[in-house]
């Protein structure tokens, strides 16, 4: 099993999940990112995903494996999405599975949170008035003092 | 941290060595020997510099010209330089160091001496190969030459294994190849054309890779640069400049060669860089 | 979308989840509980589900209808198996889609915990060494001053 | 909840029995017609309770009795019936009966007019055969009048239908067979031999349903109970003494009638009670 991979086709979770399978876990959780129909105020009608791809494994792998010495889980993985969606696709899937239900719903907590502070991977939303834009970088750098500026370079501070 | 203790230099020169056929502390590179060559780069970074020699070495000329710590113990092997250099001096932490690693530069020790933990018996780096820590390109404190000392007690000798398992900090190596020891001919050929080869003192090629909007600003996904920036922060500000980047590098992070990296990391020619705008996956 | 269901076949997780999609959501979080090959210490070969289907269905509604009023969540639903189960076999399955991951997780974690805890299902265990036994009930019950008789009734006492 | 309209009492005892060969409300159980035995059950639970007659029949004895509600509007059957009573008091809602439900019972009727939803048009019950709504033991509320009016106005009469498409509450029953009516003689002997047995004061017949551990130790899904445990924690003592019960009643939880309940509520006749162990979904 992939601890993290991309894929440019639709994410196959159902074969993710499959991998995930121990006869000693009684819960499973997953977490799915979902492309949704507005952001900040402003209705998206699609986006593009584009990732530094070598670096973003090796970051992606650590982060799940970081996960499996941190939390008592039996099998943890996660998926990424590249190129071209629409509202309602399926960007990211996380799936833990483990003995007990809490360390689960922690450790699939913990990895889609750090994936999305650490790993290398850029949004541009395409929004229903024309404009486009790469989330967290081109309104924050315009307006250094909008409050978002500084919770995502706290965030980027985190992983350093 | 002001109150860890002060770190000497030791740079071990007590081996003979059998595959080179030639005392490797003797091996010259661009003029200078590779003896002269540790001393000269570890300088900088501690109180003082010295050389670790058996008792037969104290009068080799080439050893003679540096302070030296001649070993105090039986037994032979950077060990004994190691117990000799805590002995000498018992307060104090040693950056113990092999004589043959042509590739090491400033750069490597700074980031040792920043990733120290005075609290552990030796900050050491993991090898780029096989993750097993390397004893001779490392700080020990002074808490590890009582260990040492029993360790050899036991019979055993290789501070690799000593280091495997007792508490050291380990910190992951920043270049695959500083590291590199010379024990052949062919070795020695390679690194010395390495070391040899004239390029400008203060020019280096450097490829940056760019993404997302950093790619769209600079309207390519890559360049090639022959740049005087010695370091990532530096080699920005050259850029920024050029391509009227927007984000001020405090919202970014930079890669070099694939990994995370320092600002103020030294840059080599052929290095790839790699500047991370502000993340969005999910 | 019904909040709250039983099932005699195989739970239909895709279908579930489907019914559970809204253009705004842009997080999903989903728990399965899988049977287990051990529990307490003993192997488990299968187990059954029983339920006061009349109440716990109603019970089960509620801790949905709950979850959906306290958490700023889209949709939420809670898929129950009964009958006879094997090891692997998917026994519980709970979906949320929220605007935000984190109100996903937090209202899939309660809804799981409150079934557990408050729907009358009960599961009844059969063990390789050709034991079996309702859970919570039977070792409880014989030994009153086991530590997890306190835990039980407690679980119990949260649900009054 | 205060502030929603006052509840009347209505029982309908206008149609004609074709299947019965009788007058319906006059069919008699224990020594008291049907029509009285309705008006007596429902009169603790509304603030006044009328009787819905055709104007041919208000000088009937039977009838005459009580206030009546006389058809205000042509066409005939329940529907008039209801119309009327909402049109001679506007304001007010009402609970209508037909008189035909010789197994209604207090806990019935309480239990309607706890699940009352003054917003919507009716309250009723689901029928227990078939979930369709029970338009005869419901409380239609005044905007209700309207409604019907529009509804005959469109060339239709029946109540059950007006209920269906249009917004009323709607409650699952507590008693399968409580809303029987009465059709024929066999029905009408199986009913009075029902109601007529006579059982001690204090003893009630209560049911019990067993799940899980309790259904295997109890040796049984279900029990009919002759018992005079004035509540479920007396039931379970009687009960867990007959049985052997394992679980001390601490451990369980209790339902009546589909509903978890206190273990002090007072058990009424045909109750059914559900004593719950630990649950272990998931």
């Amino acid at each position: 099993m992939k601890l993290f991979s991309f894929t440019t086709t639709p994410i196959d979770t159902v074969g993710a999940r499959r991998e995930l399978f121990d006869g000693a876990a009684g819960g499973y959780v997953s977490f799915e990112g979902w492309v949704r129909n507005h952001n900040e105020g402003l209705a998206v009608q699609g986006l593009e995903y584009e990732a530094f791809v070598e670096l973003a494994i090796k970051e992606g792998e650590r982060i799940v494996a970081d996960a499996m010495r941190r939390f008592p889980i039996k099998a943890a993985s996660c998926v990424h999405r590249l190129g071209a969606l629409g509202v309602g696709d399926l960007a990211v899937w996380v799936g833990v599975s483990a003995e007990h239900r809490g360390e689960a719903f922690d450790a699939c907590r913990h990895i889609i949170d750090e994936v999305k502070h650490r790993v290398p991977i850029w949004k541009k939303e395409h929004y229903l008035n024309g404009d486009s834009g790469w989330v967290n970088c081109e309104r924050c750098a315009s307006a250094p003092h909008h409050p978002h500026a500084h919770e995502h370079s706290g965030a980027h501070g985190v992983s350093d | 941290m002001s109150a860890a203790p002060t770190v000497y230099g030791l740079i071990l020169a007590g081996g003979a060595s059998t595959r080179m056929r030639h005392d490797k502390a003797a091996l010259r590179y661009g003029g200078e020997s590779q003896l002269d060559r540790a001393c000269r780069l570890v300088k900088p970074h501690v109180a003082e510099v010295f050389v670790s020699v058996r008792a037969d070495q104290v009068n080799d000329p080439l050893r003679a010209s540096h302070p030296l710590i001649v070993d105090a113990f039986a037994g032979g092997g950077p060990i004994v330089g190691i117990r000799s250099a805590l002995a000498s001096s018992p307060a104090s932490a040693w950056l113990v160091l092999a004589c043959d690693l042509p590739l090491l530069t400033d750069a490597v020790l700074e980031h040792l001496l920043r990733a120290r933990d005075p609290a552990a018996l030796a900050t050491a780096y993991c090898s780029a190969y096989d993750g097993l820590p390397e004893p001779l390109c490392a700080i020990w404190e002074p808490a590890a030459g009582e260990a040492l000392a029993r360790w050899q007690s036991e019979g055993r000798s290789c501070p690799r294994k000593f280091l495997r398992i007792h508490h050291a900090k380990l910190v992951d190596p920043v270049d695959a190849h500083a590291l590199d020891n010379i024990n052949t001919p062919e070795e020695y050929a390679t690194a010395r054309s390495t070391l040899e080869t004239p390029s400008a003192p203060e020019s280096m090629q450097i490829k940056i890779q760019y993404y997302a909007l950093m790619r769209e600003q600079a309207g390519r996904s890559d360049e090639m640069l022959e740049t005087a920036a010695a370091t990532p922060a530096e080699l920005y500000r050259e850029l920024g400049e050029r391509h009227r980047f927007t984000l001020p590098r405090e919202r970014l992070k930079v890669a070099v060669n694939g990994e995370f990296s320092d600002w103020s990391r030294g840059l080599r020619s052929g290095d790839v860089v790699v500047f991370i705008p502000p993340v969005a996956g999910g």
